[in-house]
C-alpha cells in the first residue's frame, strides 16, 4: 500500500527545542515556532510531534501537535495551536527562550498529492494540510473551512503559494463561501485525482461519503488520545476495516475507504 | 580503618553493584519496563537504548488474538491516566513469530505477561513459552476476569488465585511472577496464596479500576467505560501494598505504580520490593530507566552502601 | 413552543432548581462538606459565609474521646493528598455540649458521621444523637476496624456491614446514610447489603489506604505508616464506585472523591449520585462550594434543565 | 494562659495579592513582598499566611509562610522562602506583577517579649524572629545561626534595629560565632527573662533543655504539614502535654514546657 510506509531505521528524534516565536493568534489560539533541526529535516507534511510538558508539570502526557511548517534550512518548525485544556494552555504561555520537548517526527505522514488535488482543512485542521499545499509545484485547492471567520486563524498572506487555489467557507457566511466544507467540496470535486482532508470528525464524515460515491482517492488525517505517541501502547486506535489500528503510528492518515469514523 | 579496607570501599562507592536475583531471574539493576506501556519493546527500542534497563515484561499475551477495547482507549486524569487497551494482543503463535525474534536480539531479560479467560488458557499459554529460546520469566497476569466464575478477576479470589497459579506451576520450569490486582480488600492474602501455589515472585500492582464521564456527551469518556488508572496518582496505594505483601510472603517482589522517580523506587525498594517496574512513567519521559538507574547508584554511593540488599524493606524493620 | 411556553421555559433557565432530596435529608443544593476536612464547622465558618453549601456532615463522633494518631498526620501526593488523623475526636458527650449548639445555629443540614470500633459502640452513639435536636441525619462510616474479627474493616464484608446497619437502624430514626470503603474487591455487594439492613443512602467513597516512606529517615512518612489517599488523584476510582453502587441499589447516593470542579460534580451525578461532598478541594479553595453551585446551575441553565433530576445516573442509560 | 489568644471575631482574611518584587537572596532562597493590605494591618510577630498556588498548579495544597516584615501604612508583606520542594519553587518563580492568593494572618503569635529577651533563630527561623525584634524598642538580643555562613541569608543591613544586639554563629565557623545556637544560647543566657526560637527540630530541642535548666521562659515555633491551616482538619498536630494541638491554630507558638519535641 502506498499509505503506510515502512519505517527500516529510526525516523524520529527527541529534542529540547527552544521557543524561537510565540504569538497570539487571535483568542484562543496561537503560533510557536521551535528551533528543531533534526523534526525539521525529517518531518513530512501530515507528520505530527508529541510536545512534552515543561518540568513543573512532570505528571503530564506529551500532546501531539500537527507540524504546520517545516524550515530544514534554518532548522525551525512551526506549530498552531488551539487552546482547548491545561496542556494547550501551558503551551501557548511558554515565552520565547524556554525550551520545550519534542518528539517526533511521528506518524506516516500524507502521500504526495496528485496534480490538480484537493486539500480539505477544517479549523486546526489546516496545520498539516497548509504544509502539504507547500510540498508541491504544481496546481492544487485548499478548500478552508470553519464554522464562523474568527476560527480561520491563517491570515491570506499565509498561503501566498504559486499554483495554489484557496477557497474559503464558513458555516454563517462571515467569510468566503456560506456553507460547510462539504457544500463547497461537492461543488467543485468533480475533476479531482484526490482528495487530502483534516478536521473534525463529522467533516470528515462528510468528507468520505462524498469522495466514496464519487470514487474519488481520500485520505483522512484522524486524531485520538495519545500517551507514547510511538506506537507500543495501542491506546491510540481507530477502527479500520483491518481491525484497530493505531493514529500515531498507522496513522494519523488513513485511506477513506479503509478507516471506519462513526462505528 | 586501615588503609586497604578505606580503598575497597572507596572502590565499592565508585560503582556500587545495582543488581538483584527476582525469583530466579537476574536483573543487571532493578528497573524493568512493566508490562502494556511498552509494547513489544519494539518501537520503544528505536526511541533509546536499552543500556540503562534490565529488562522488559512485554505486553499481556493470550492464547488467540484479543482485537482489545474500541476507542478511546486512553485518557489523562490528575497525575495519571486511565488506559482500557483491552490487553489488544496478536496471540501467543504471531508473539512467538513476530516478536520473540526481536526481544531475543536484545541485551535484556525478557519476561512474559501472560493473560487468560481459564485457568486452561492461562497454563496452554505458560507451556507453549517454556519451550522457546529467550524468555527469562513469565509473568501471569491475574486481573483478567474468570468468565466461569462470573467475569470477577482470578486475583480478587484466593482460591481462585491458588488454582490458576497452581496450574501455571505445573506447566513450567522459567521463573514465575504473579501479578496481583490492587482491586481487593486484603492484598496479603492474595499473595500468600500466589506464594503457596509455588510463585517465585510477586508483581504489583497492575491498574486500580477507574473511570471518567464526558459531560458534553453524557456518557462514560472511554470506549469500555471502565478502565485502569496508573501512574503518580496511585503510587500511595501501590506503596502501601508493596509493603503489605512483603510482609505476607518471602518471596520477592516486583513493585509498581506510578513510579517516575529515583526516590519513588527507592520507596518500593524500601517497602520490601526487590526491583521495580515503570509503565507509564515511560509516558512523561522515554529516557527514565536512566534517571532511574543513575539516581539508585547515586543514593548507594551517598549512603556508602555496596548494594540494594541492605535497603530491601528496610523502612518495615 | 407557543410565547407561554417560552416564557415558563426562561422562567425556569434563570432559576434552575438544585434542591435534592437525599435518603430524606432535603438539600437546598446538591453541595455537602465530606467528613472531616471541615471539622465541626466552626473554622470554615470563620473562613467563608455558608450561603452557597447545603449542609455539613461533621467529623466522625466516637462514644468515648479518641486522641487520634501521631504527627506527621498528613502529607500531600501527586494531586492528592494522605491524612492519618486517625478520627480524633473529642467524644459523644462533648461534641454534643461544645460543638453542636454552635452548628444549630448555621442554616445548613447537619449530618453527623458516626464512628466506632464495635457494633454496641456505633448503636449508643446513634441512639444517643437522635435524641438531639438540630441533626437532620447520620452517616455511619464503617471504614473503622471491626476490633472483634481481627481489625478488618467493617466495610470490607457484607455480613458485618449488615449487622452494623441493622443495629444502628433499630437505635434511630434519622435519615441514615451508610458510607462505604473503597478498598473491596465488589462495592455493589456491600453497597446492596447497607441498602437491605436499612440504609436510607450510600455515601462513597472514603479515602484509599497508601502510604509515603521519606528515603531520609527510611520510615513511613506519616506517623501511623498508613494513611488514606483523597484529592483529584482518586476521582477516577470514586466515580467507577459511585457507578457500580448506583447499579447495585435503588436508594439514592452521595458521591465524594477528588471533587474540585462543577464538571467532577457533574460527573458523579451523572454516574448516579443524587448529591455530591467534598473535602480535599476545600483545601485547594476554601470557596469551592460556591464554585460548585455556581457551576451546576450554569450547566442547568445552559442545558435548559428544570433541576438535576434528568440528569441523575444519565450516562448509565 | 498568656499565649493562646482567643478568637472571637473572625481575625484573618483572603486576599488575592500582587507580587511587587521578588529577589533572590542567594542560591536556593527568595524574598517575595506582597500587596496584602488586610493581613499587614492584623498581623503580628510569629503569625502566617497560607499561599495558595498559582490556577496553573490547582491540586497542590497551599503551603505557610511565616510573615517576615509588616508594612501596615502601604500595605505591604514580605516572606522568606528557601526552596525546598515543587511549591516553594513555583513561588521562587512568581514574577512581580503576577497575584497570589494568601489566607491570613494565622496561627496564635508570639507573646510580646520582655525587655532583655532572647531570640533564637535557626535558619529560615529568622523569618517570624526579625520581625518580632523590630516589634518592641527596648533591649533584646537575636541569636542568628546556621550551619554555614551562606545560609544566613538575611544581610546585617536588614537588622539594623534600633536597641537590637546581634550576634551570628555558623557550626562551620565561617560567619560570626563558631559553633551551635545552643552554645551560643548558653553562653548568654544568664540574664534574659525569656526566650524565643524557631528553627529547626534539633535546635529547639537543645534550646528547650537550656531554657528548662535555666528556669527561663521559652517560647518555641514550630512547623508542621498543613493542609486546611485553619485549625480545622487536625492535620498539623504535635504533642503536648495537654495532648495534641494544632500548630496552625493552637501554635505555631507554643510554650517549651508544654510541647513535646521528640515524642
Ligand atoms: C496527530 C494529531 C495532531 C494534532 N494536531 C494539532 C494541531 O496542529 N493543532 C492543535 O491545536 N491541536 C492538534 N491536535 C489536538 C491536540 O493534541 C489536543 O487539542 C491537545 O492534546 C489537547 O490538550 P489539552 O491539554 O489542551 O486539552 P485536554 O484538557 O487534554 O483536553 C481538552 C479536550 O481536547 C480534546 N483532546 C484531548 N486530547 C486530544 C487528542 N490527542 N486529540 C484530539 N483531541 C484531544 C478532548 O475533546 C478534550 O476534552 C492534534 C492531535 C493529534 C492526535
Ligand atoms: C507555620 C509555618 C511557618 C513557616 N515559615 C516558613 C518561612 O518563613 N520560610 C520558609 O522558607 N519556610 C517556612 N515554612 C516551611 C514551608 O512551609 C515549607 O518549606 C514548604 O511548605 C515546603 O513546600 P514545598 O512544596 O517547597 O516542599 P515539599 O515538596 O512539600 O516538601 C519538601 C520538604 O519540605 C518539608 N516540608 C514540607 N511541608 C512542610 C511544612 N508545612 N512545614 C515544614 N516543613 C515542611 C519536608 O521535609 C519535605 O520533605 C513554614 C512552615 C510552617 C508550618
Ligand atoms: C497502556 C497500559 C497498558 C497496560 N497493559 C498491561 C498488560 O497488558 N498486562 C499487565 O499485566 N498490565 C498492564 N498494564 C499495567 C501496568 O503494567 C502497571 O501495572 C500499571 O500501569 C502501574 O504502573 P505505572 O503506574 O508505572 O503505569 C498496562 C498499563 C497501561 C498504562
Ligand atoms: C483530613 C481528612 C479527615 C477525614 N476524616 C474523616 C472522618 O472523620 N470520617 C469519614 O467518614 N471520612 C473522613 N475523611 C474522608 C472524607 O470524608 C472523604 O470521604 C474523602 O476524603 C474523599 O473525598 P475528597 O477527595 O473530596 O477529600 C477524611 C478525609 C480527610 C482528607
Ligand atoms: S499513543 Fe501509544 S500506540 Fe499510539
Ligand atoms: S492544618 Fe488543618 S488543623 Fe492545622
Amino acid at each position: 500500500m502506498l499509505l503506510l510506509k515502512e519505517q527500516p531505521g529510526v525516523k524520529y528524534r527527541q529534542e529540547s527545542c527552544p521557543v524561537l516565536e510565540n504569538r497570539s493568534m487571535g483568542p484562543g489560539f496561537c503560533r510557536i515556532t521551535l528551533a528543531a533541526p533534526a523534526i525539521a529535516s525529517l518531518v513530512e507534511p501530515g507528520q505530527f510531534v508529541q510536545i512534552f510538558m515543561p518540568q513543573e508539570h512532570p505528571h503530564m502526557l506529551p500532546r501531539p501537535f500537527s507540524v504546520h511548517k517545516a524550515d530544514p534550512e534554518n532548522g525551525i518548525i512551526t506549530i498552531l495551536v488551539e487552546i482547548k485544556g491545561q496542556g494547550s494552555r501551558l503551551l501557548a504561555s511558554r515565552e520565547p527562550g524556554s525550551f520545550l520537548k519534542l518528539l517526533g517526527p511521528l506518524g506516516n505522514g500524507f502521500p504526495p498529492p496528485p496534480p490538480g488535488s484537493i486539500l480539505v482543512a477544517g479549523g486546526m485542521g489546516v496545520a498539516p494540510l497548509a504544509f502539504l499545499a507547500e510540498s508541491v509545484k504544481y496546481s492544487r485547492t485548499l478548500l478552508y473551512c470553519a464554522r464562523t471567520a474568527d476560527l480561520l486563524i491563517c491570515p491570506e498572506a499565509d498561503f501566498n503559494i504559486p499554483g495554489l487555489q484557496i477557497m474559503r467557507a464558513t458555516d454563517d457566511g462571515t467569510a468566503g463561501f456560506r456553507g460547510t466544507a462539504a457544500d463547497l467540496l461537492s461543488g467543485c470535486i468533480a475533476e479531482a485525482p484526490a482528495v487530502f482532508a483534516c478536521g473534525p470528525r463529522p467533516m470528515l464524515v462528510a468528507v468520505k461519503e462524498i469522495c466514496l460515491k464519487r470514487r474519488v482517492r481520500a485520505w483522512l488525517s484522524l486524531e485520538e488520545r495519545m500517551a507514547c505517541g510511538v506506537g507500543a501502547c495501542v491506546g491510540c486506535v481507530v477502527p479500520t476495516i483491518k481491525g484497530y489500528k493505531r493514529v500515531c503510528r498507522d496513522g494519523p492518515v488513513f485511506p477513506a475507504e479503509e478507516v471506519i469514523l462513526d462505528g | 580503618m586501615d588503609e586497604k579496607t578505606a580503598n575497597q570501599r572507596q572502590e565499592k562507592i565508585i560503582a556500587p553493584d545495582l543488581s538483584v536475583d527476582l525469583g530466579g531471574i537476574i536483573l543487571k539493576n532493578p528497573v524493568l519496563a512493566a508490562s502494556g506501556p511498552f509494547g513489544y519493546g519494539r518501537e520503544y527500542g528505536e526511541l533509546t537504548n536499552f543500556k540503562d534497563l534490565a529488562g522488559i515484561i512485554v505486553k499481556g499475551v493470550s492464547l488467540e488474538p484479543w482485537s482489545g477495547n474500541p476507542p478511546p482507549r486512553i485518557t489523562e486524569t490528575p497525575a495519571g491516566m486511565l488506559n482500557a487497551v483491552g490487553l489488544q494482543n496478536p496471540g501467543l503463535e504471531s508473539f512467538i513469530k513476530d516478536d520473540l525474534p526481536y526481544l531475543r536480539t536484545l541485551d535484556l531479560r525478557i519476561i512474559v505477561n501472560v493473560v487468560g479467560c481459564s485457568i486452561d488458557e492461562y497454563a496452554k499459554v505458560a507451556c507453549r513459552l517454556s519451550g522457546e529460546a529467550g524468555i527469562d520469566g513469565l509473568e501471569l497476569n491475574i486481573s483478567c476476569p474468570n468468565i466461569k466464575a462470573g467475569g470477577m478477576a482470578f486475583g480478587t479470589d484466593p482460591a481462585a488465585t491458588h488454582l490458576v497459579v497452581e496450574a501455571v506451576r505445573r506447566e513450567t520450569k522459567l521463573p514465575l511472577l504473579v501479578k496481583l490486582t490492587p482491586n481487593v480488600a486484603d492484598i496479603g492474602i492474595i499473595a500468600r496464596a500466589a506464594e503457596e501455589a509455588g510463585a517465585d515472585g510477586i508483581s504489583l500492582i497492575n491498574t486500580l479500576s477507574g473511570m471518567l464521564i464526558d459531560t458534553v456527551k453524557k456518557r462514560p469518556l472511554l470506549g469500555n467505560a471502565f478502565g485502569g488508572l496508573s501512574g503518580p496518582a496511585i503510587m500511595p496505594v501501590a506503596l502501601r501494598m508493596v509493603w503489605q505483601a512483603a510482609e505476607a510472603v518471602r518471596i520477592p517482589i516486583l513493585g509498581m505504580g506510578g513510579i517516575t522517580t529515583a526516590d519513588d523506587a527507592l520507596q518500593f525498594i524500601m517497602a520490601g520490593a526487590r526491583a521495580v517496574a515503570v509503565g507509564t512513567g515511560f509516558f512523561y519521559n522515554p529516557e527514565l530507566a536512566k534517571v532511574l538507574k543513575t539516581g539508585l547508584e547515586q543514593y548507594l554511593k551517598k549512603e556508602g552502601l555496596a548494594g540494594l540488599k541492605q535497603l530491601e524493606g528496610i523502612a518495615r524493620f
